[in-house]
């Protein structure tokens, strides 16, 4: 008999639904239907069923091919890697648990591992910014219940976050919000009319590039300043009408994306959109959030935080203490700089999202890519490991976008003999410490 | 005579290059969803180039192949896009001002037709660039 | 002052981390301790003496030190960072953080320097003949005290993020500066010989910045309020005076509001 | 298990009453005993001072605010992350230190457990992870209830049963210790901006003051007959002429005697109370009024204290106060951090420099000072620095030796920039009183156990006890003049015998101990009604679902559960 497993958290972006429920076969093996999953969030799901998923770790060979080897094998190799390179670059870990990180951490600390997460290039300059002036913020729940004004800037919800407007943003009802959407005015702030922009009451287009010009002109309008007549290509009196909007909010949320962390300035977009909530603190009630889009990235900057005290970019390659620069320490610019001998990746596909050459540089370093299929850096890699996937076959805490942690809840069995995140990376930490008793560094 | 024209480019999400990544790298829903280009209208024109036809763009680091679309969410004239994926950074730049974060968004391209130049797979495209490939 | 000559002899695969070429280091010891003194490459132990030939020995102390580096430096961090005292020369461009957190003394790089150089400065003249690269005299992340002090010049251009949070002190640039110049001073002053490219003076209380070239696009938050006759480190020249920036707080004295100062050269 | 014998050494314990007597405690399988065999390893205590593990009654350890205040503050450790000897892993941060950094401190100074003043339940998990990662101290967290929509809604109509159970299953679901009541109403008033500056300010849309808040809580809090009591942070923190409200506050306990079977005879603790002492209208007339409301503890027996000691560093304030920590970002500019907690809490951070040339700051130095050194027994009254509040908890050194000393603390206050100025708004210089190595014993020992409801096992040295011990290099009869000596004395233990084993041995750590998780299960009647209003408020209100809602037990694999019934 298939059975339902209710309140399954979905394991793809940082909105960290927790209401699917999956249809899965009597013996565990199979899912055969996810309800009230998103469209990535159902395909996540679904792609454990695909046949001629790899199952057993293979190596690079000298032809261009790939060889299947054993978990012993690669478990070997990999540690002989780690404990050989001088500085290791650590990257990934934003979909896997915080358990798994936790091991991960004491490995790198014992190896001289660099440790970084995909906030590196997706919110890495949120973090920076918050490092700079820190961030007034609420949890999801405080939005649902009590905001009347949304702003999008920069983010794109209606394809990065599919059910994030519906939960909690737009159209939920909550308990001072009771007539939903109708009673809250939705602004989106964009360079392109976005299908969330659609969603929105009003769409101020900025210029691709001059958030952090029209964030100032905000500002300055809060303040009751002049302004001149255009400002990112958006007329003065639009600005004054939206500040003065704002202004008389009970509880006025800004939601931003990439659109801000990838852009000219970066960190000071977030920074100067952080200003703007602050001082609107001194009229309302106001509030701000990265739309964090990795499933479990934040997880990550958490564990960090409480192992090392940063949230990203960690830098223990000396193994006696931890530092961080972003611009330093940071995967792409090790890499851009060829500052590390050797890359290990987990839980994540660097192959896709980094710019070439910062790949192109990696690929001519001995290279591991943990991962539960294969993906552009696997491909690249001179070994890939095969892992269960976190959050479908195995359990393990994750962190919303809001840094509300969640346990997440093994659905099905991996395939028969696969090992965990957990199971790996333990198993390497073992044979790290064989390697060092030997004095292997 | 060959026309090429100069546009903003930004590269993003898209649910379909969500739903592709979650479909497996080398699927067909990702291929399809990461290897075009969104332009407007206008910059269409003024390239002379039809709708779903291949395009060459590059930009200071290098060039890639794909297939210019006409836009469903509203560009302005001179922007465009690629959505995230491995074609995309064979063009964004490394550079980070010193932040981590490479220029995913608002950098310049070049565009030129390209209506006969094959369009590469995910992983050949980044395997390529990284000369694994044995020609 | 005594004179310790470093000649490189091994370039490093990696980058080095050269936290003991200073005179506070170097105070006291001869040529044979100075080569014993550490140097990192990732978890890599090893010591000065494995890159550098080591000519000369220190004064007694870091004032009576002077280190002269000769050689290939580009890929040594911390060069004369946390300095006191003393003085040095680099005839070589240098990586990251070069001169940064230092509180006195002479440094002199003869190149080029990278990222992160001058970060929080707090006395000294610190002087790149070449350009420099992005966070010069900035503070460190999450830190509200950039540069406070000293003087910090640069006879090439420098990179973005240019006197982040800084406080106090004087930097000088003298050719062009790329985007964030000055963002969220809080006091100092900043010169620069040549083009600002955008976003300067960002979210500053205070301080001054002066530009003698051209801003690509001027910040909304500035407001011109007059025209200046001034001595800029030798230029006798008009201003036009702005103040801002107008959307940041600012504190009162004597009932006044204190603006941050930029001037623009006529 | 290993057998001990600490041998010789000067034993304070007012536990049993023993004042520096030279004493053998024995040690078998974790355990303090009568006596041990001849095989027993003996430890040569002799002109040693031997007290129990000093238990921390209210830090900011472990949770979602302390590692924003991490995260967000990477200049608090730059430099300052190193690896020390020993097995130990990278230690980091200052006014905020990593896990590690945090288990390991404490250890050194001799602590064996310490509590996390406040949880938010949503967070619960986080709270956890964090305790599961911190070594060798035993902990606890305490919920907030102060402004959580159940109780707001159950109070307003003063239903203490509904209250109890709803208390009850939060506990359970977040594996919580007790009571936590931050600001009471005023954290909810901040959700829309404001706040509530006296106990009889209403709570917007709730209809409630704090000070129903507040005795309903004592109410529930003794209906379960929980170890610990109700654990206060007050309304109207930090601010001048606050002492009024502070006094308000206590008198509402008037009349309660507790209920529980601990041993706890205190139905309120108020912490960090030096915050909440203040005269004067403004920071210009800002005085001391630590005599005034010690004047009312000394008096009421069913109170205790903390003190909440500044110990003029910079530091990272962070409290679920999330009002003052926006009033006090706009004092100093310094960076905000905020976060409110949907149906529950909120939390706000600022960076803070406790400036020494500051004359306000000297004088919050000494009020709290003054609080521990005007109480008349020290039973009831303990000595934190409401970490990283007033300072960070590795300070406790630097604070017991201005306690124990008076030619120390006097050289500090007479050597301050504006030193008439605090001399003449506080009391301090007119305080000859010492705290003695007994007294201390029952501040950071004896007291705190008892007040935590865990004098059974935990803060003296009878037999019986858990085996917590702590071994100082201090010699009563030739106590340290000096205020570095203290400190030295006090920051590295010459052994911390944690659950009878050796964790440190002259400050270095030399085993992770066996952590414990302490919570309570409390026993309830079954109650529909709440268990209703939980399915509503998740269904309609919150961001997650029931069952994403609790602790699983793999986050606290070693969990030492303390069961109450209150279902007689």
């Amino acid at each position: 008999m298939p059975k339902d497993v209710t309140d399954v958290i979905c394991p793809f972006c940082g909105t960290l639904c927790d209401d699917l429920i999956v249809t899965v076969s009597d013996d565990n093996k199979t899912i055969l239907g996810v309800k009230n999953a998103c469209a990535i969030g159902a395909e996540k799901f679904n792609h454990q069923r695909l046949p001629g998923r790899v199952q057993r770790p293979r190596m690079r060979q000298a032809d261009g091919s790939y060889k299947e080897i054993t978990y012993d094998e690669a478990i070997d190799w990999t540690a002989n890697l780690l404990v050989k390179s001088r500085k290791t670059l650590m990257y990934g870990w934003a979909s896997t648990s915080c358990q798994a990180m936790s091991i991960g951490h004491e490995i790198a600390e014992k190896v001289g591992g660099i440790v970084d997460n995909c906030a590196t290039v997706c919110h890495g300059s949120s973090l920076i910014a918050i490092e700079d002036v820190g961030v007034p913020s609420c949890t999801l729940g405080e939005v649902k219940n009590r905001a009347d004004r949304v702003i999008f800037w920069g983010c794109n919800p209606a394809h990065a976050h599919p059910r994030h407007m519906s939960r909690y943003s737009i159209f939920p009802r909550g308990f001072f919000t009771v007539k939903g959407h109708k009673g809250r005015k939705i602004y989106c702030v964009d360079c392109r009319y976005t299908d969330t922009a659609k969603c929105a009451d009003e769409f101020i287009q900025v210029q691709q590039g001059y958030d952090y010009e029209l964030l100032n002109a905000f500002r300055t309008a809060v303040r009751g300043e002049a302004l001149p007549d255009f400002v990112g290509g958006v007329p003065k009196e639009k600005i004054q009408a939206m500040a003065d909007d704002l202004k008389s909010a009970r509880f006025g949320i800004i939601f931003f994306g990439m659109g801000l962390t990838h852009t000219m300035g970066r960190n000071h977009n977030i920074d100067i959109a952080i200003n703007l909530t602050r001082d609107m603190n001194d009229h309302t009630k106001f509030a701000i959030m990265a739309m964090r889009g990795h499933w479990n990235v934040t997880g990550s900057g958490q564990v960090l935080g409480w192992q090392y005290g940063f949230p990203y970019a960690v830098d223990l390659s000396r193994r006696d203490q931890a530092r961080h620069q972003t611009g330093e320490t940071t995967s792409v610019d090790l890499l851009n700089r060829n500052e590390v001998e050797a890359c290990f990746y987990i839980a994540t596909d660097p192959g896709a999202h980094f710019p070439v050459d910062a790949m192109i540089s990696s690929s001519r370093k001995p290279t591991v890519t943990v991962d539960p299929h294969i993906n552009c850096t696997t491909e690249i890699s001179d070994i890939h490991i095969p892992v269960a996937m976190v959050g479908v076959e195995v359990g393990g805490c994750a962190y919303r976008m809001d840094n509300v942690p969640i346990e997440t809840r093994k659905v099905v069995d991996p395939p028969e003999g696969m090992l965990t995140d957990e199971e790996l990376l333990t198993k390497i930490n073992t044979r790290v410490d064989e390697l060092l008793a030997k004095g292997g560094a | 005579m060959e026309k090429k024209i100069t546009l903003n480019m930004i590269t993003c999400r898209t649910i379909q290059q969500g739903v592709g990544m979650e479909a497996g790298k080398t699927s067909q829903k990702y291929f399809d969803a990461c290897t075009i280009m969104h332009m407007h209208p206008e910059d269409m024109k003024k390239l002379g180039v039809w709708k779903n036809t291949n395009v060459k763009v590059t930009s200071s680091v290098g060039s890639v192949i794909v297939k210019a679309v006409e836009t469903r969410e509203d560009l302005v004239p001179g922007l465009a896009h690629i959505p995230m994926g491995p074609w995309a950074n064979r063009i964004v730049p490394a550079y980070t001002y010193s932040t981590g974060e490479p220029c995913f968004k608002g950098f310049p391209v070049d565009v030129e037709v390209a209506a006969s130049a094959r369009i590469m797979g995910a992983v050949e495209v980044l395997q390529d660039a990284c000369g694994l490939i044995r020609k | 002052m005594n004179t310790v000559t470093l000649t490189v002899k091994n370039t490093p695969e990696l980058f080095l981390e050269c936290e003991n070429v200073n005179p506070d280091a170097f105070a006291g010891k001869k040529a044979a301790d100075i080569a014993k003194l550490g140097a990192f490459q990732g978890k890599e132990i090893t010591t000065l003496g494995d890159y550098f030939t080591i000519a000369g020995e220190a004064g007694a102390t870091a004032a009576d030190t002077k280190i002269v580096i000769n050689g290939d430096c580009t890929k040594m961090k911390y060069i004369g960072a946390k300095m006191n005292a003393g003085e040095v020369i680099v005839n070589s461009t240098c990586d990251m953080y070069t001169g940064s957190w230092m509180s006195g003394g002479k440094l002199l790089v003869k190149g080029n320097v990278h990222s992160f150089c001058g970060l929080a400065m707090k006395g000294g003249e610190f002087t790149i003949e070449g350009n420099a690269g992005n966070y010069l005299g900035a503070a460190y992340r999450g830190d509200w005290r950039g540069m406070s002090g000293g003087v910090l010049r640069v006879k090439g251009n420098a990179g973005s993020d240019v006197g982040t949070f800084m406080i106090g002190g004087e930097m000088i640039i003298e050719g062009d500066v790329d985007i964030h110049l000055g963002t969220h001073m809080e006091g100092g002053r900043i010169i620069v010989k040549g083009n600002a490219n955008r976003r300067v003076g960002g979210q500053v209380v205070k301080g001054e910045i002066y530009i003698f070239g051209k801003i690509n696009v001027m910040m909304p938050g500035y407001k011109q309020v007059g025209e200046v006759s001034l001595d800029v480190d030798g230029t006798k020249a008009k201003f036009a005076e702005y103040i801002g920036d107008i959307g940041e707080r600012h504190p009162k004295r004597k009932g006044e509001t204190v603006y941050g100062k930029l001037y623009m050269k006529q | 298990m290993s057998e001990f014998i600490i041998k010789n050494g000067h034993v304070f314990d007012p536990v049993q009453g023993i004042k520096g007597d030279k004493k053998d405690i024995a040690v078998k399988d974790g355990k303090i005993i009568e006596s041990v065999s001849s095989g027993a390893r003996v430890i040569n205590a002799a002109g040693k001072t031997v007290m129990a593990g000093a238990l921390e009654i209210h830090a900011h350890v472990a949770g979602p605010k302390v590692n924003a205040g991490r995260w967000y503050r990477p200049e608090d450790k730059h430099f300052d992350s190193h690896k020390k000897p020993g097995m130990t892993r990278i230690e980091g941060g200052k006014s905020i230190p990593t896990v590690f950094k945090t288990g390991y401190e404490y250890a050194r100074m001799g602590f064996t457990f310490a509590m996390e003043a406040a949880m938010p339940p949503l967070y619960a998990r986080h709270v956890h992870e964090e305790i599961h990662d911190t070594p060798i101290i035993d902990e606890a967290a305490l919920p907030v209830f102060g402004n959580n929509w159940f109780i707001l809604e159950y109070l307003k109509n003063h239903e203490v049963e509904n209250t109890a159970a709803y208390i009850a299953w939060v506990l359970r679901q977040t594996k919580g210790y007790g009571i936590k009541c931050v600001n009471p109403g005023g954290t909810e008033a901040w959700a829309w901006g404001l706040n509530c500056l006296t106990i009889h300010d209403p709570v917007p849309y709730f209809e409630i003051t704090p000070a129903e808040i507040i005795k309903g809580l004592i109410e529930a809090n003794e209906y379960l007959g929980l170890p610990h009591s109700m654990h206060l942070h007050q309304n109207d923190l930090g601010n001048p002429g606050n002492y009024k409200t502070t006094i308000d506050s206590l008198k509402l306990a008037e009349g309660m005697t507790a209920k529980n079977n601990f041993g706890r005879e205190q139905v309120l603790h108020s912490t960090h109370i030096q915050f909440h002492s203040y005269g004067g209208t403004n920071w210009g007339d800002f005085e001391s009024k630590a005599k005034e409301v010690m004047d009312y503890v000394n008096k009421q027996k069913n109170l205790t204290i903390d003190t909440g000691n500044v110990t003029l560093d910079e530091t990272t304030t962070m409290t679920a106060d999330g009002p003052f920590e926006h009033h006090l970002h706009g004092l100093n500019h310094l960076k905000w951090f905020n976060v409110d907690v949907e149906l529950e809490t909120a939390a706000g951070i600022v960076p803070f420099i406790y400036d020494p040339s500051n004359a306000v700051f000297c004088s919050q130095w000494a009020v709290g000072l003054e609080i521990p050194l005007y109480a008349k027994d020290p039973m009831r009254c303990f000595i934190t620095t409401d970490h990283p509040n007033a300072g960070p908890f590795t300070r406790y050194p630097r604070v017991y030796s201005w306690l124990m000393s008076k030619k120390v603390r006097d050289e500090l206050l007479n050597g301050f920039k504006k030193a008439a100025k605090v001399i003449g708004a506080t009391t301090l210089a007119n305080i000859d009183r010492e705290i003695t190595l007994y007294e201390l014993a029952a501040m950071t020992r004896a007291g705190p156990a008892k007040a935590l409801g865990l004098m059974k096992d935990y803060g003296g040295l009878k037999a019986g006890m858990n085996a917590d011990i702590a071994i100082y290099n201090i010699n009563p009869d030739k106590f340290p003049s000096t205020g570095p000596e203290i400190e030295k004395a006090f920051a590295n233990v010459a052994y911390l015998f944690k659950d009878g084993k050796i964790c440190v041995e002259e400050g270095k750590v030399m085993d992770m101990g066996h952590k414990k998780t302490f919570w309570v299960d409390a026993k309830v009647k079954e109650n529909k009604q709440v268990a209703h209003d939980v399915k509503e408020k998740f269904l309609r209100y919150y961001s997650i679902n029931e069952n994403n809602y609790s602790v699983p037990e793999s986050y606290a694999p070693h969990q030492h559960i303390i069961a109450v019934d209150a279902t007689q």
